[in-house]
């Protein structure tokens, strides 16, 4: 029988890939990415939720509708972040980006 | 009719030269005719307020006893309660008038001394507040009125002394009188505050009645040190040993100035003092004897080092210094009377001799060495006679003023201690010694080349008549007006004229004369001579025991030294802590800045990181677990 | 004008002041200046009305209005006064009144200038009649923050840099309150129980006895390290020289003069009153600081060579007396503590605006450069004659009547030190008179001969401080007995709470 | 639905979801891996499916697969690169392995805390008609959150814009 505990399973496994794309790619975009399975995996977790302790109330799905939302506007302000950077440095590389170190 | 005015409106004669003080400094200092007019019409009214005070003491039998004392309370806290009023006895009546006598005379003398210098209104206006805070001070009903007095006294002296202040010697002159009396207050101080602390009182009807109960309860030990302390204000004030030093040099204000401030105010207010609170120094043995011993030894040291001085203004200051010790030696053998009679008489023939010598600077600018002075005589007639008179006088010769509170004293002082007679016999001819050697140094033998002398205008002969009037009969007529029955402390004690020790204290001055005329006045020129013999007696006589030398030395070497010491240690060392604090952050703050590597995957990490051991702490924490294990979501 | 809020309008007054400054164009500098000294006229005015219509016959708080603010911690807008505050409170007004008139020859940014040192302003008059501790600390933060950027601003450099100066005053003062903090968190926890806790100082004061002794020493200790670098105790003093070195004149006067007594009223206000316990344990060591701060500040000041590093060391050293009047722990004393922060907030107030003109006059402040200023400045003369002779314990000025309580009541508590305190006045008289010498008398010198007196609006300060100087030298009774007044019912209360503490702290003075 | 068939296909779409996961971050051409969020997004939308949320699963789709992920497609290909290999690389300089350590530690304690919480399921069916409950409770309890949502859109549209065209110099 499948429960809530496979679906945050599921959640959770896809958590940890996108965590471990985020901290180890090279490239904003692959880093971008990353940060999509995150909030994915969080979306599924808030479904999962809702579909098994509140099937009644909808709030998790509202949140994940939310989420969602925010994902979109992030990929955009990312990407457009990562034309500029690409432009004006010729790179992409998040190692050589450094002028903030002291 | 009018002394029962006076005598209710007494608190009116401090306050008439303070308002002077007031409108001149206000509005009148720029016109010198206003300001005069101002000073010496207020020091009249108080003056004749006195008189009408001393005759209303006389009418209404105001005695020692039994003090007329109006108050009104000044300060009003739990634990101390003090008031400021008017103590009227025939002690602060004969203070009353001497000192607004002096001070009148003083100021019209001042208005031709002092004629076209640039600072006269100052002059005025401090000169009034000078007596306004001496009459304050004779007034006191207690310790700490008469201490706010006292320091006032001690700041118009400042003021005065430094009066001349584009002088550098005046400037330190003035500073050194202030620091000098400061060191003495400091023991004053600390005496009124064991006084209040012991009795909660200050007051100087209050004291006497709980003094003696003290004594029979708690011994006298303590409150021997309480008044020795009280003493250290008089030793600083009247420039006794060794707190004299200020005095000498207290000649650089201008001469009306030390005029006042060695007859009638000032140096007077610490034997005024002594006198005021006899009532607790006369009941204590030892106390009584240390004044006795320092007034004796001032007397003579000060004597020895006038025989030697070349300056005529500070041949005066010693033996006002001398004439002190005189006083203070009285008091000390318990003869509040003649002391009183000597101040006195005092007053008159020192203020007098003062202004004398004020004339004959007046009339030779810029000279003050006696020996570059000489024959003046002829010039000066008038300037002669009183200066003849105040020698005569100071030197006790019969029937001059001095003659009579010196042969008081010496009674005194013979009946209860014959070394301390000795000390003042030897200390009457060293006086008598040297007042002669500048009598006949400056107005006898041959006029010195290039001497343009002239006689004094007449605003300045005019007070030197009144004073010399004064120091002329000054001494008999109080003496057989029974000036003792009046002014005195316990039953009133007639010594019997004694004519041994009045003719032998004659006798004595008449010798130290003719000395005198031997060495300075016959044209022997024996002098130089006499001082190359003396050697190391002279030298240190001369350089007045090389006492300034060694205050100096402690004030520069050690107090600025130690100054000088702190203020490195503050600079190094104190900073020096400081900054090594302020290093050791930022040392920290650079080891941390390591940490700011700038790599994102590393914030990232150690972010995450932490919210994993967050994680596991809450999984473990018993708390989370019972909540956990308690049903869940 | 029962009901009125008037300390609330006194408060107003200033801030609706700092607005309007606010709104002036930056260009307006003679319109800022008389707009920033009538807001203080009428501040002062508002304060003088206080001062006669307290009844100090009546006593203890008056003027309370009182506001909840933030329930759930027990904080309230709570304003007061009692005999105690108010001749701080007046202080604050006519320092800060003077201040504005010293300030006058600020040509560089006086908006800006004028805003921050009323903002300074508030913050003093803010400690001094807020009865919440929590509007204490407000404004006592309030007040540091301005400081430090006047000092960078407008200030001067000698001995150090300005912004060393200004950098070590603040770091000072703000480490100083945050263990002041840590102290008033502890009473605040110990003092009352959860659900009636409060920040209201007479309800802590009520409830002093529930705080247990070794709980009262650890938060005196905090208060004490707190109000002790704000009073420039030794060892805390070291910001005080080069801070007021460095501020521009106005700023050395509100600093000298008022800032530094906040930190001696908190030690009575929240140190004595409500940790009797704390205090009896430390005094010792306070009269002890008292005194180092007294003869080495003294010691000190003899070698300086800058006017404003005399004077500050020498304010340094006058709070010793103060300290000592703390310590003493007894009503006389205490009220001579309080009394003397009037009477060195004012002169070392006036001292700094004379040095502040002699330094616009003659363009230096170095002593041997001085001299013979009475020539041709005769009124700034007079000016530091008046407050050089306070200094020093003049009687007649307003120094001396609390000096002389102080060392009365210090008395009884600690002879051996008070014996040396007073041997300060000896050292005091030294370096005043040597300073006084110095620089005013002596021969005319004549590089200074196209120095203008003081004239006009420059004359202000001396005329008000110096006054007040002898009004109350003259009749101490106003001020010693409105101080009375607020210390007496103060300290029964003490008493009559912890009748413990009194045997501890040698009963009342009788 | 009878339960192996939905376990069947919990089963699938969780493989799907989690292999293209692993593709994801694994790949080194970020074409590949832009195509493979792509497929791991419809992996999720059939767990939104078996999560009887209807609704969503369409948006998921819809916004995910033909919007996000498009984009990022579109944008790699827009830089001028000849070849894709090697635009996805993982960064030699991180500490990589600490991270997969990370991220395993972290898939291992959260799979402890599924397995021992004891769930609470609730016993009521699910919600038929998800479109119409969910735009009652956006339009009523959370309006606030969209009209948030609706400036959050733009001010990201506007911003994405400004930062992509690029700004004059002057």
């Amino acid at each position: 029988m499948i429960g809530l505990a496979h679906f945050l399973a599921v959640a959770a496994i896809v958590f940890a890939l996108g965590l471990y794309g985020v901290l180890t790619k090279r490239t904003i975009v692959g880093m971008l990415m990353g940060i999509e399975l995150m909030l994915n995996a969080v979306n599924l977790n808030l479904v999962a939720f809702s579909r098994f302790i509140t099937p009644e109330i909808l709030t998790g799905q509202v949140f994940a509708i939310f989420t969602i939302t925010v994902a979109a506007a992030e990929v955009a302000v990312g990407l457009a972040l990562f034309f500029r950077v690409y432009r004006d440095r010729n790179t992409v590389h998040v190692a050589r980006l450094n002028t903030m170190r002291w | 009719m009018f002394s029962q005015y006076a005598l209710d409106h007494a608190w009116l004669i401090p306050l008439l030269p303070a308002a002077a003080c007031m409108i001149i400094g206000v509005f009148l200092r720029r016109l010198p005719v206003l300001a005069a007019t101002a000073a010496i019409g207020m020091s009249l009214l108080s003056f004749i307020l006195a008189a009408g005070v001393a005759a209303g003491m006389f009418a209404q039998g105001i005695t020692i006893e039994q003090p007329l004392v109006y108050k009104i309370p000044w300060l009003t806290l739990p634990g101390l309660a003090v008031d400021m009023g008017v103590y009227l006895d025939p002690l602060s009546v004969m203070m009353l008038v001497v000192v607004t006598l002096v001070a009148l005379v003083v100021q019209l003398y001042s208005v031709g001394y002092m004629h076209g210098d640039e600072g006269f209104g100052r002059f005025f206006s401090y000169i009034s507040l000078f007596a306004a805070a001496m009459l304050g001070l004779v007034i006191a009903v207690n310790f700490l009125q008469l201490f706010v007095f006292w320091e006032l006294v001690g700041l118009c002296s400042y003021l005065l002394i430094g009066y001349y202040f584009h002088k550098i010697s005046a400037r330190e002159a003035a500073k050194k009188a202030f620091m000098t009396t400061r060191v003495g207050d400091f023991g004053l101080l600390i005496g009124i505050l064991l006084l209040q602390f012991l009795f909660g009182t200050l007051d100087f009807q209050a004291l006497p009645v709980q003094i003696p109960a003290y004594l029979v309860q708690h011994g006298s030990g303590l409150l021997t040190v309480v008044a020795l302390l009280l003493f250290v204000g008089p030793i600083g004030k009247s420039g006794q040993f060794p707190l004299h030093v200020w005095l000498p040099d207290a000649m650089e204000g201008p001469t009306p100035v030390s005029a006042l401030i060695h007859a009638a105010t000032m140096v007077v207010a610490g034997v005024y003092l002594v006198a005021r609170a006899f009532f607790l120094f006369s009941a204590l043995p030892e106390a009584m004897a240390v004044i006795a011993w320092v007034g004796a030894f001032t007397a003579c040291f000060a004597a020895s080092i006038a025989l030697t001085q070349r300056d005529i203004k500070r041949i005066l200051a010693y033996s006002t210094i001398s004439q002190l010790g005189y006083m203070m030696l009285a008091l000390g053998v318990g003869s509040l009377t003649a002391s009183m009679f000597h101040l006195l008489t005092h007053a008159f023939f020192k203020a007098l001799l003062f202004l004398a010598a004020g004339a004959v600077l007046h009339g030779l600018p810029g000279k003050n060495d006696i020996f570059e002075m000489g024959g003046l005589r002829r010039k000066m007639p008038a300037t002669f006679a009183a200066m003849v008179i105040g020698v005569l006088a100071i030197s006790g010769i019969p029937p001059f003023a001095g003659f009579f509170s010196k042969d008081e004293i010496l009674l005194a002082v013979f009946a209860v201690s014959k070394p301390l007679y000795a000390v003042a016999m030897v200390t009457a001819f060293m006086t008598t010694f040297y007042m002669a050697r500048l009598l006949f140094v400056v107005f006898c033998g041959p006029e010195k080349s290039g001497q343009q002398a002239h006689e004094a205008p007449l605003s300045m002969k005019i007070p030197m008549a009144i004073l010399g009037l004064l120091a002329i009969v000054g001494g008999y007529i109080p003496y057989t007006a029974g000036f003792g029955d009046w002014v005195r402390f316990g039953p009133a004690a007639h010594l019997a004229f004694d004519w041994k020790i009045a003719g032998s204290s004659t006798l004595l001055a008449l010798a130290a004369i003719g000395l005198a005329w031997l060495i300075y006045g016959s044209g022997c020129n024996t002098a130089a001579v006499l001082a190359r013999r003396s050697g190391l007696a002279y030298q240190l006589s001369y350089h007045k025991y090389y006492l300034d030398e060694a205050y100096l030395w402690l004030n520069h070497t050690l107090v600025d030294g130690f100054g000088k010491l702190l203020s490195w240690l503050e600079l190094h060392v104190v900073e020096g802590i400081l900054k090594g604090l302020a290093g050791l952050v930022g040392q920290l703050g650079n080891g941390l800045r390591k940490a700011q590597s700038g790599n994102l995957r590393v914030y990232g990490l150690v972010m995450f990181g932490a919210a994993m051991l967050m994680l596991l702490w809450l999984l473990f924490d018993p708390l989370l677990k019972g909540l956990l294990a308690g049903g869940g979501y | 004008m029962a009901g009125f809020p008037i300390l609330t309008a006194i408060l107003l007054t200033l801030v609706a002041g700092i607005v309007l400054l606010a709104l002036l164009p930056r260009s307006a500098n003679q319109a800022v200046k008389l707009m920033t000294a009538a807001v203080m006229s009428i501040a002062l005015g508002l304060t003088l009305y206080v001062y006669k219509a307290y009844d100090a016959g009546v006593g203890g708080l008056q003027f309370v209005e009182q506001v909840p603010w933030i329930k759930e911690l027990g904080v309230s807008y709570s304003l007061g006064v009692d005999g105690i505050s108010l001749p701080l409170l007046l202080l604050t007004m006519l320092v800060g009144y003077a201040s504005i008139f010293a300030s006058w020859d600020v040509h560089e940014r006086p908006k800006e200038f004028f805003i921050h040192l009323l903002l300074l302003i508030v913050g003093a008059v803010g400690t001094f009649i807020s009865q919440d501790l929590f509007i204490f600390l407000l404004f006592y933060e309030l007040g540091i923050v301005p400081s430090y950027l006047l000092v960078l601003g407008w200030g001067s450099e000698k001995r150090v840099s300005k912004e060393y100066a200004g950098m070590k005053l603040t770091i000072y003062l703000l480490l100083g309150s945050a263990f002041m903090l840590a102290g008033v968190v502890l009473l605040y926890l110990y003092a009352l129980p959860e659900g009636l806790r409060s920040f209201n100082m007479a309800a802590l004061a009520q409830a002093a006895g529930n705080v247990t002794e070794p709980v009262q020493i650890i938060a005196f200790f905090f208060l004490l390290l707190g109000f002790g670098s704000t009073l420039s105790m030794w060892p805390f003093y070291s910001w005080a020289p080069d801070g007021y070195a460095a501020a521009p004149t106005g700023v050395s006067m509100i600093h000298a003069g008022v800032l530094k007594k906040v930190g001696a009223y908190g030690l009575i206000r929240l140190g004595l009153l409500v940790l009797p316990a704390g205090v009896a344990f430390w005094a010792p060591f306070i009269a002890l600081f008292a005194v180092a701060n007294i003869v080495y500040a003294a010691f000190v000041a003899i070698a300086q060579q800058d006017l404003k590093y005399v004077v500050a060391y020498s304010s340094i050293s006058h709070i010793g007396y103060i300290l000592l009047g703390v310590a003493a722990l007894n009503l006389i004393s205490l009220d001579g503590a309080i009394a003397n922060m009037v009477a060195h907030g004012l002169m070392s107030a006036l001292f700094f605006a004379m040095i502040g003109l002699v330094e616009v006059k003659t363009k230096t402040r170095h002593i041997p450069d001085l001299g013979g200023l009475a020539h041709q400045l005769p009124r700034i003369a007079a000016g530091l004659m008046l407050a050089g002779m306070s200094s020093l314990g003049l009687p007649g000025l307003i120094g001396f009547v609390p000096e002389f309580t102080i060392f009365l009541g210090a008395f009884r508590t600690y002879p051996v030190y008070t014996l040396l305190a007073i041997s300060g006045i000896v050292f005091t008289a030294l370096y005043i008179l040597r300073l006084l010498a110095n620089v005013l008398f002596g021969p005319r010198k004549a590089e200074f001969d196209q120095c203008r007196d003081a004239s006009g609006v420059e004359m202000v300060p001396l005329v008000v401080l110096g006054s007040v100087l002898v009004l109350f030298g003259v009749f101490p009774q106003w001020l010693m007995g409105m101080v009375n007044s607020g210390m007496e019912p103060a300290w029964a209360q003490l008493m009559q709470h912890l009748p413990a503490a009194s045997a501890l702290l040698g009963g009342v003075f009788q | 639905m009878n339960d192996l068939a939905y376990t069947v296909a919990f089963v699938i779409f969780a493989a799907i979801t989690v292999g293209a996961a692993f593709g994801v971050v694994t790949k080194n051409n970020l074409v590949h891996s832009a195509l493979l969020m792509a497929l791991c997004f419809i992996g999720l939308g059939g767990l939104y499916v078996l999560l009887q949320a209807d609704f969503l699963a369409a948006v998921q789709i819809l916004v995910y697969n033909g919007a996000i992920a498009i984009v990022f497609v579109l944008g790699t290909m827009l830089t001028r690169r000849s070849t894709r290999h090697g635009t996805n690389e993982t960064d030699e300089n991180s500490p990589s392995a600490w991270i997969a350590a990370l991220s395993g530690l972290f898939v291992a304690v959260t799979l402890g805390v599924i397995m021992h919480t004891p769930w609470r399921y609730s016993a009521a069916g699910p919600v038929q008609d998800t479109p119409d409950v969910l735009a009652q409770l956006i339009l009523t309890d959370y309006m606030l959150m969209m009209e948030a949502a609706a400036v959050l859109l733009l001010a990201a549209m506007i911003g994405a814009i400004v930062l992509a065209k690029g700004v004059n110099a002057e």
